[in-house]
C-alpha cells in the first residue's frame, strides 16, 4: 500500500463496542469535538434491546457536503467489542483502519487493512484510574488515539469534554487526562493509520447545536403550552417525556404551582384516556408512545376522534409488527394512525423530518388538536428521536397559542342557543365550551355513541349521517390547514422522489449521486396527512415517481395511491425496513431498479 | 300555585335533573340517579363545579339522566377512570362525580380502577353493582357470587371480586357499601362523598330488574331488603358549627372531615372503627365468609393528598393558565438554546 | 278512493312497537307463518341500544320475487308506539294501511290512508289473558288481523306459534287463541283495509329455513371443530357466541368431558390472548366481538400475525367510530381489520354474505387459520347476524379437518434438524410443533420480537428482513387460498357493480332496477381479502365499476384501488352508512348517479 | 471426568437450563432464573410437559435462559396471563411456569392477573419484583414503595399494590413472597408451588442492580439481605411416604398436598397460619405498616377447582381431541337443521 493524500473531513468511524460500558459518552465527546471545529457532523447509534452487556456500534459521519445520512461503508473501526469482531472487521473496506485494545482477546486477521493496537490498560494505568471507573474510562482511550490520528484540536475536545460532563470537574479531569495520555501514546508511536483521514476547521457548524428530536419535540411541547402529560415508558419515546420532565422546571418554573402535570400511567390505554379527559377539560394534553402502545390506544384514538376531543399523540416509531424491534427505526406506522379505530376513523398526522420540525410541529399539534378539536398525531422515528442532529437553534414563536373554538360565559351570554356540534362557519368545526363553565347553556354530556347537533344522544339514521359528513368536513379542513409539503423542483426533471420524515438525508444525498448518474431529479418530503393538493401537483408535474420509505409495505405509496388514483400507476415503490436508517447508494440503487422496472413496464403497455 | 323549594344557592331539585331515563321501569340505577340528584341539591352544589363521568352500560348511560346542568363524559368501557384524571389534572377544581356498574369497574376496568384509586383523584365513584351486564342482556359479572344463576348464562364458578376490598388495598380513603333500596343511607353517603379529601367509593348494589331480580340472587331487591345489615346509621352533617352532640357516648361517633363537616354514624349491631384499615378487611372478608350484606362507611382515613397535591398543581386549574404561565419566558428560552449550542 | 285488484306476495309491513314488550316474538310469528306458506320472507329489527321501553321497528317483507333487502317502503304500518305514531305514520305511502290500538292514546290523522283500529283491550279481555302477559299478548293481536287482513292459513299460523314457543303448551295455546279472536273480530268487521294486500301460497320455500348469521356461524364453528372460545359480550356479536353455547351440548355432547371450553373474559383484550394462547397450544380458537372490541384488540392481532398463531376472530360490524350505534348495521371496519396493528400488519379477512356463507366460514376460517399459522378475521355485520334470513339447510362438511403443518414428535424424529420458520415448500410457512410434543428438537419460545429462522430472538437486520419477505409470501398463499369472488357477468354490461357482505340483496335488486332503466350490470361480491386476480379480471371488463358498501369512507373501494392501480379511476364509490340497511331503490339512484358523474370526468379527461 | 448428575427421569440440571442470560451481571432475574433450574431439575419435571410463558420486560426475557427443551410463550407486555388462560383450555396436561415483572403485573397487566387468579388457571407465577422497570431504563412500577427514590425517576409518591395481598381477594390458594438472594427458599417455594393444584403466585422480591439497588431501596440486595424476616423455614417433600417427623409439636407444620407431598412449614420468629385467609392478609397489612420485609408461604388454600376441571374438560387435551369428538356427529347435524326448517 502507498500513503495517499489523506482524506480531509469526509469519512466515518464505527465504534463497536458493548453496551452499559459508557461507549456512548466516548463517542458523544468525538462527535461533539468535531462538532466544535466547524464540521458536520451525524451519528447513528445502533444499540441493543437490553441493559448491559450486549453489543452497541455508533457510526459517527464527518462530512464537509454536510451529508447526514447514514454512510454506507465506514473506513474507521473502533473494534472495542470482542464478541463482534470478526464481522466487524469483515465489514471494513479495504485500506480501513481498526483500533483495538492491545491487551484484549482479539486482534484483526485482515492483510488488507491497517491495524491499530491501543495500549488500553497501560493508559489507564499511567492515568491513574480507579478500578470501578476503567471499563467507562477505558473508551476514552479510543477518542484520545481518534484525536491524534485525524488532528482533533485540543480546545474543541476540552470543549467536547466540559460539555458532555457538565458540571462534574472531576470526570472533566479524568476523562481529559485519559484522552491527552491516549493521544500522547498515538503521537508518539507513528503508523500507517496516521495521516490517512484527518479534520480540518471550517465554519460550517456556526451558530448551530447538537440536538435530538425527542428533546427537540421536548422544547417544542413545553414551549407550545403543554398542560398535562400522561405516558408509559416505551423506547423509543421514553426520553421525549423524560427530557420533557428535566426542561420543565427550568422552562417554566413552578413558582405559583406546577403549570405542567406529568403523569407517568399504568399503560397506554389509561395514558391516552388521561390526556382524552385533561383535552376535554381545556388543558394541552399530550402523549408519546411507539407501536405497541399505539396499537393498544385505537380505541381511545377513536373515542377522541369521535367525542371531538384534542389530544397530541407522539409515535416514536420502532421496527413492528408487534414488540419487533424496540431499539431499532423504521416508519411502519403510518397507515395504521392514519386509520387507528374501527369504524370509518381518520386522522391528522404530522411528519416532521428535521429537529427544527420536531421542534415546531410539537406546538403546532396543538394549535391543530385544539382548532380541529380532534386527536393530532406526530409520527417520529428512533433515528430522529433518539439520534443526534445538527440543527440551528429553535426560534421563539412568534404567534400566540391558538385555542381554538371555545365559548366563554360571557359568549354563551351573547347567544340565544348554542349547539356543540352545529356547523356554524361549515369547516365541519363546533364551538366547545369547557367544563366549568357557569353558564346554564354550557353544559353537555361528550359521548362516543351516536349523537345529534347538540350532543344528545341519537340513533337516528340522519343524525348520525349528517355527523359523519360533518367531520369529513373537518377533515377536509384539516387538509388545507396541515403543512405544506417541502418541496425541491429540479427544472429539467422527470423523476419525482417522494418521502417523509428521518429518509431525507438519504434522499438528498441519493439527488446527488443520481445527479451524478445523469439522472435529474426532483423531491417532496409530506409532511402532513391528509394529503393536500400540492401532493397531487407534484406528482402531475412527474412522469415517474418514487416513494421512498422505511416500512414494509409502501405504506406512503398506498396513501398517494388513493390520493391521486388518477397517477396511481406512475407512483413507483422504494420500500425497504431492516430497521437501519437508509443509506444513499442504496437509495440510488433502488430508485434505479424501480426506474428501470416502470420504464419497461411503460414500455410494454405502450406498445 | 306553590313554588318548588329552592336551596342555598337558589335552585330546585329540578335544575339538578337530567335526561328523562331510558332504563327499565324500577332499576336500581334509577334510584341511585334520584339519590344524586337529592345530594346534590341538598348540598346546594354549583351544578358547574361537578363535572359526571361514566364508562358504558346501563349504569353509566344513566350519567345522562342527573345533574344536567354539569358538564359530563360519557366515556369507553371501563376506561372512566383514566378520562377522569386527565380532567381532574385539566382542572382540579372541579368536583368528578361518577356512576360505574361492576362490568365497568369489575371486568373490563379493574385495573383502571385501582390504579385510580392509589393516585388519590378525588372522584366520587360510585358503582352500580347488580352483578350482571345489564345492558348487554345478563352475562355475569366479575362481581357475580360464586353459585349464583342466571337464566342465560348459568352457573357463575368464579369468586366475586369485592370492590371494597379492592379499593382499601389500593389505598383508597373512603369506601363504603350501600343498597339501592336503602335510599336515605345512599343519598347520606354521597353527601359525605362528595366532602371527602380524596377518592371516595360507594359500591351500591343496584338490583336488574331486568335480568338478575330473582329471589335467589344476592343483588336482589328482595335479597337487599331482607338481608341488609347496616353498621351503623349515617348522617352527614353540613357545618360542624351545627353539630350538636345528641347521643349517648359509645352509641355514636362523629368524624369531622378537612373542610369542616362530620359524619355521625350512630351505631347499630355491632362495633366497627371504619379508621382502621385492617378492621375495615376483617368486616368485608368476614361478611363475605359469612354471606352477609352489611353496608355503611367501612372506610374511612383523610390522609392522603389528591394527585393535583401530589404534583403540587398551583390554586389556577391548568386548563385556565394564560399564555405567560403556559409559555417559557424568552429568556429561559434563551438560555437553553445557547446551552444545546455549547455556549 | 277506488278499491284495486289485491296486491299478492309483494309488499311489507312495518310493526312499530316498545322494545321489551315481547313484539319480536309477534313478528317472528307473522314472518314464519308466511314462510310457511312458501312465500319468501325477509325481516329487519331496528331496535334501540336499550333494554326496555324505547321505540323498535320490524319490517317485514313479502316478496314472490325473492327479493331480501330493506324495502324502500312499507304500505302496511302497525302503529303500536304513540310516541312515535306520529313519524311512523308520515312514512306510510298514500293508501296504505294503519293498525292501531283502537284503546291507546293516538289516532292516525291522514285522510290518504286507510285506519283499522284494533280493539287490543277487548280482546284481551275475551281471551282472558291475565295481568302479566298481558302487555307481551297485546301484540299477537296485530299478528291475528293481519293474518286476517292477509289471508295467513291457519295451519301455517299454528306451525309458527307452535315453532315459536316450542314445548311451551300453555303459551302456544294463550297466543293462538289471541290471534284467533283478532283474527275472527277482524273477520267480522269488514273494512277497506281487506283485500289490499294478500299471501297466496307459492312453493319458493319448500326444504328451506330461517336462521340468522349468528346462528349459522356458531353451528358452523361447531361443526369446524372449535376448542375453545373465549368472549366478551358486545352487540351484535353476543348471540354468536350464546348460540354457540346453546347448540354445544347437543351438537358435540360432554360425555366423555367437554370437548370444547367456552370463557367469557374479563374484556376483549383477553378474549383474543386466550384465543392466541389456545391456538399457539394447538386448539381451535376463536372469538366474537364488534368494533369497539377489534380496537381493543389490535395489540394481540400484530402478536398473532407475528408470531404466527392460529386465531379465529368473528367481527359481528355495527356502526362506529367509537361506541357510536351499537344496534345498527354497518361494514365499517374493513381497512381497519385488514391492517389491523402498527408496523406493517396485513390479515386474511372473509367476507360472507349469506346464511351458508357463514356456516361456511366459521370452518374454512379454522382451516385457514391453521394453515396459514395466523390470525383469521370474519367479518359478518349486524344485519347478517341478528336478523332472520332464509337459508337452504347446511350440508355436513365432506372435507375432514385441515390441521396446517404440524410436525409430531414422529415427524421430528425423521428429521435431523428443524427450524420454526424454515420456508421449506416455499410457500411462506413453516412447521409448527405443538407443546407438549416430547421429542428434544421440539421446543421453542414463541414470541413478538424479531427471530431468525429458528425462531431465536435476532436484532439482525438481515434476519427481519427475511423473515418479513416470508410473512408477505404467506400472504400471498393466504391469497390464492381465500374464496374467489362471486361473480355474475352479464354479456353486454359496460357497468359492474361490486360489493361484500350483507348488501348482497340490496345489489342484485337495484341490478334489476336498472335493467329496467335500461342498464345492464355485472356483478361482483367479494368474499375475501387479500384480492385476487379475479377481481382485477372483473374490473378489467368493465368501463365502469361502482362500489357498493356501508360505510362512510368506502374502504373497499380504497382497497380495490391499491390492488389493481391502473384501474384506480374507473372505480365509482356509493359508500352510505346510516346504520339501516340499503334499500335497492336507493342503491340504483346512487349507481345512477356515480354513472353519470364518472362519464362526465371521462368525456372531460378525453377532451 | 466426573458425569453430571442425573435426576430421576435422567435428565442432568444442564438439560434444565436454556439460552445464555444478557441480561445484567448480578441482576436478581438471573438467580430466579438458577432456581427454576434447580427446581426442575429435583422435582425431575419433564421438560415437554411445562410451557415456560412471560409477558415483556427483564423478567420476561428471562423465559428464554432457562427450561429450553419446554416449550414457551414470551408474549405481550402485561398480558401473559391471558395466553396462558387459553393455553391451559387448549391443553391441561401442560403446566404453565411464568415469569412476570412488577411492571408487568402491577402496572399494566394488573387486571389480567387478577383475573387470572380468579378462574384459577393453574399456572406457578413468579413475580420477579424490583420496583422499577428495567428493561425500559429505571421507572417506577406500581409496586414502587411510597417515599422511594430513583436517579432519573425522582420520589414516587404512590403507594404500592402488593401483588400478594391481591392474588389473596382474587381468590388464589397458593401466595408466597420471597427474596432473590434467598436460593433455598425460592427453590423450595418453586417445588411446592409446581405440585400444588391451581395458581400458585411467588412474589420475589429480585433487585435491579442497575437502576435500583442503592442501599435506601426496600428492593436492594443489602435492604433484602438484611431485613428478609421469614415467618418459617420451608421445605418441600415430595412423596408424603417420605415424611419423617423430625421436629417437636408446635416446632413445625406439615401441610399435605393433594397429590400426596408435603410442605413442611418449621416455625421460626412468629405464628402464621397459612390456610387462614384473613390472618395471611393481617401479616401482610402489618408487615406493611410496619416495614417488614416477611417473607415464605403466606397463604395456602387447595380447595377451589382448575379452571379445566370448572369447566369439565374431559381427560384428553382439547388440542388433541380426535376429529370424530370435535365435529357433531351426522345424526346430531341432521337433527338440528331439521328443527331449524321447521320439521
Ligand atoms: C370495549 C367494549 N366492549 C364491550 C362493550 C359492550 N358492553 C356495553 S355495556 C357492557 C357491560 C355493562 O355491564 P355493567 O358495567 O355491569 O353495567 P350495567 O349495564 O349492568 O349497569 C358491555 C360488555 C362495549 N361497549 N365496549
Ligand atoms: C404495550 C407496551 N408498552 C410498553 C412497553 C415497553 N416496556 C418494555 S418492558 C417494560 C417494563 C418492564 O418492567 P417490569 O415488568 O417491572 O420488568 P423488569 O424489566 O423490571 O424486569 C415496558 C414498559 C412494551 N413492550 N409494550
Ligand atoms: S337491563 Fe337491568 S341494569 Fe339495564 S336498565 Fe334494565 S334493569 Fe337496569
Ligand atoms: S436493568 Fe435491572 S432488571 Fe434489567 S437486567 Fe439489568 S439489573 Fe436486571
Ligand atoms: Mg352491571
Ligand atoms: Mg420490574
Amino acid at each position: 500500500m502507498q500513503s495517499p493524500q489523506p482524506i480531509v473531513n469526509e469519512f466515518a468511524i464505527t465504534a463497536a463496542t458493548v453496551n452499559g460500558s459508557g461507549s456512548q459518552t466516548a463517542n458523544m465527546v468525538l462527535m461533539r469535538a468535531i462538532f466544535q471545529m466547524g464540521i458536520p457532523v451525524s451519528g447513528k447509534n445502533l444499540f441493543p434491546s437490553n441493559i448491559q452487556g450486549e453489543p452497541t456500534w455508533y457510526t459517527l459521519r464527518v462530512s464537509q457536503a454536510g451529508y447526514t445520512a447514514r454512510p454506507a461503508e465506514t473506513p474507521i473501526l473502533v473494534a472495542f467489542n470482542p464478541r463482534t469482531a470478526n464481522e466487524d472487521l469483515s465489514q471494513l473496506p479495504a485500506g480501513g483502519i481498526c483500533l483495538y485494545p492491545a491487551d484484549g482477546p482479539w486482534q484483526p486477521q485482515r492483510a488488507d487493512i491497517i491495524p491499530l493496537a491501543l495500549p488500553v490498560r497501560q493508559i489507564l494505568d499511567q492515568v491513574g484510574v480507579g478500578q470501578r471507573l476503567r471499563p467507562y474510562a477505558a473508551n476514552m482511550v479510543y477518542v484520545g488515539a481518534l484525536a491524534a490520528l485525524l488532528e482533533i484540536e485540543d480546545a474543541a475536545l476540552v470543549k467536547a469534554v466540559q460539555h458532555q460532563f457538565r458540571g462534574k470537574s472531576s470526570a472533566v479531569e479524568l476523562n481529559l487526562a485519559v484522552i491527552r495520555a491516549a493521544q500522547a501514546w498515538a503521537a508518539n508511536n507513528p503508523s500507517p493509520a496516521h495521516h490517512r483521514f484527518r479534520v480540518a476547521r471550517m465554519q460550517a457548524t456556526t451558530g448551530m447545536m447538537l440536538i435530538d428530536g425527542n428533546t427537540a419535540a421536548a422544547i417544542g411541547a413545553i414551549t407550545g403550552g403543554v398542560g398535562v402529560v400522561a405516558w408509559y415508558p416505551i423506547t423509543p419515546s421514553s426520553s421525549l417525556i423524560e427530557s420533557l420532565e428535566s426542561y420543565l422546571p427550568r422552562l417554566r418554573p413552578a413558582d405559583d404551582g406546577a403549570t405542567c402535570a406529568v403523569v407517568q400511567a399504568e399503560d397506554e390505554i389509561a395514558a391516552l384516556g388521561i390526556v382524552i379527559g385533561a383535552g376535554w377539560a381545556g388543558a394541552r394534553a399530550m402523549t408519546a408512545t411507539s407501536g405497541p402502545g399505539i396499537s393498544l390506544m385505537t380505541e381511545f384514538a377513536g373515542l377522541g376522534f369521535f367525542a371531538e376531543t384534542p389530544a397530541v399523540i407522539w409515535d416514536v416509531q420502532r421496527v413492528g409488527p408487534s414488540t419487533g424491534l424496540p431499539t431499532r427505526t423504521a416508519q411502519s406506522d403510518l397507515l395504521s394512525v392514519y386509520y387507528l379505530g374501527h369504524g370509518d376513523t381518520r386522522h391528522v398526522v404530522l411528519l416532521p423530518g428535521t429537529m427544527e420540525e420536531c421542534y415546531s410541529d410539537a406546538q403546532l399539534a396543538f394549535d391543530l388538536a385544539e382548532y380541529l378539536q380532534t386527536p393530532v398525531f406526530v409520527l417520529s422515528d428512533l433515528d430522529l428521536g433518539m439520534n443526534i442532529w445538527m440543527s440551528r437553534p429553535f426560534t421563539y414563536p412568534e404567534q400566540p397559542l391558538q385555542r381554538g373554538k371555545v365559548l366563554s360565559a360571557e359568549d354563551l351570554a351573547k347567544l340565544t342557543s348554542y349547539a356543540r356540534f352545529a356547523d356554524v362557519d361549515g369547516d365541519g368545526i363546533g364551538y366547545r365550551t369547557l367544563p366549568g363553565n357557569p353558564h346554564p347553556l354550557a353544559a353537555t354530556l361528550s359521548r362516543g355513541t351516536g349523537h345529534n347537533e347538540r350532543n344528545v344522544y341519537s340513533e337516528r339514521p340522519d343524525d348520525w349521517q349528517r355527523n359523519m359528513a360533518r367531520l369529513w368536513r373537518k377533515h377536509e379542513t384539516a387538509r388545507r390547514m396541515v403543512p405544506r409539503p417541502v418541496v425541491d423542483l429540479h427544472p429539467q426533471a422527470t423523476v419525482g422522489l417522494i418521502g417523509f420524515g428521518s429518509t431525507a438525508p438519504a434522499i438528498a444525498e441519493a439527488r446527488d449521486l443520481l445527479a451524478a448518474a445523469g439522472i435529474a431529479t426532483s423531491s417532496m418530503r409530506v409532511r402532513a396527512l391528509p394529503l393536500g393538493p400540492e401532493v397531487t401537483d407534484f406528482i402531475a408535474r412527474h412522469q415517474y415517481c418514487v416513494v421512498i420509505e422505511q416500512n414494509h409495505d409502501g405504506q406512503l405509496r398506498q396513501l398517494l395511491q388513493l390520493h391521486c388514483p388518477a397517477y396511481a400507476t406512475r407512483l413507483g415503490s422504494v420500500a425497504w425496513c431492516d430497521g437501519l436508517p437508509l443509506t444513499a447508494p442504496f437509495v440510488r440503487d433502488q430508485v434505479l431498479a424501480v426506474l428501470e422496472q416502470m420504464r419497461e413496464l411503460a414500455l410494454v403497455t405502450s406498445k | 300555585m306553590t313554588q318548588a323549594p329552592v336551596n342555598a344557592i337558589g335552585l330546585t331539585k329540578n335544575d339538578y335533573r337530567g335526561a328523562p331515563s331510558t332504563l327499565c321501569a324500577g332499576c336500581g340505577h334509577d334510584s341511585v340517579a334520584s339519590q344524586i340528584i337529592a345530594a346534590a341539591f341538598e348540598l346546594s352544589l354549583q351544578p358547574h363545579t361537578v363535572i359526571r363521568m361514566s364508562g358504558i352500560g346501563c349504569s353509566s348511560k344513566s350519567a345522562a339522566y342527573f345533574l344536567g346542568r354539569s358538564h359530563g363524559f360519557n366515556s369507553l368501557h371501563g376506561r372512566m377512570p383514566s378520562v377522569t384524571t386527565g380532567a381532574h389534572l385539566a382542572n382540579h377544581t372541579l368536583r368528578p362525580l361518577a356512576v360505574s356498574g361492576d362490568g365497568d369497574t369489575a371486568s373490563i376496568g379493574l385495573g383502571q380502577f385501582i390504579h385510580l384509586l392509589r393516585r388519590n383523584v378525588p372522584i366520587v365513584y360510585i358503582v352500580e353493582n347488580n352483578g350482571v351486564y345489564g345492558l348487554t342482556k345478563g352475562q355475569f359479572s366479575a362481581t357475580a357470587d360464586e353459585g349464583q344463576e342466571l337464566k342465560h348464562a348459568g352457573v357463575n364458578h368464579l369468586p366475586p371480586i369485592d370492590v371494597c376490598a379492592e379499593a382499601i388495598l389500593a389505598g383508597c380513603g373512603f369506601v363504603a357499601r350501600s343498597f339501592a333500596g336503602d335510599a336515605k343511607q345512599v343519598r347520606e353517603l354521597i353527601k359525605a362523598a362528595f366532602n371527602f379529601h380524596g377518592a371516595a367509593v360507594i359500591d351500591v348494589i343496584s338490583p336488574c330488574v331486568t335480568f338478575n331480580n330473582h329471589d335467589r340472587s344476592t343483588k336482589s331487591y328482595t335479597y337487599g331488603k331482607t338481608h341488609e345489615s347496616p353498621i351503623h346509621d349515617i348522617s352527614f352533617i353540613p357545618h360542624y358549627e351545627e353539630v350538636t352532640i345528641d347521643y349517648e357516648p359509645g352509641e355514636a361517633r362523629d368524624v369531622q372531615l378537612h373542610d369542616g363537616p362530620v359524619i355521625r354514624l350512630r351505631k347499630l349491631h355491632r362495633d366497627h372503627d371504619p379508621t382502621d384499615r385492617m378492621a375495615a378487611l376483617a368486616l368485608l372478608e368476614e361478611a363475605r365468609a359469612a354471606n352477609e350484606f352489611v353496608t355503611g362507611l367501612i372506610y374511612l382515613n383523610e390522609r392522603r393528598p389528591t394527585l393535583a397535591e401530589t404534583l403540587g398543581i398551583g390554586r389556577t386549574p391548568i386548563a385556565a393558565l394564560p399564555e405567560e404561565r403556559l409559555r417559557p419566558s424568552r429568556a429561559a428560552f434563551a438560555a437553553v438554546m445557547a446551552e444545546l449550542a455549547g455556549e
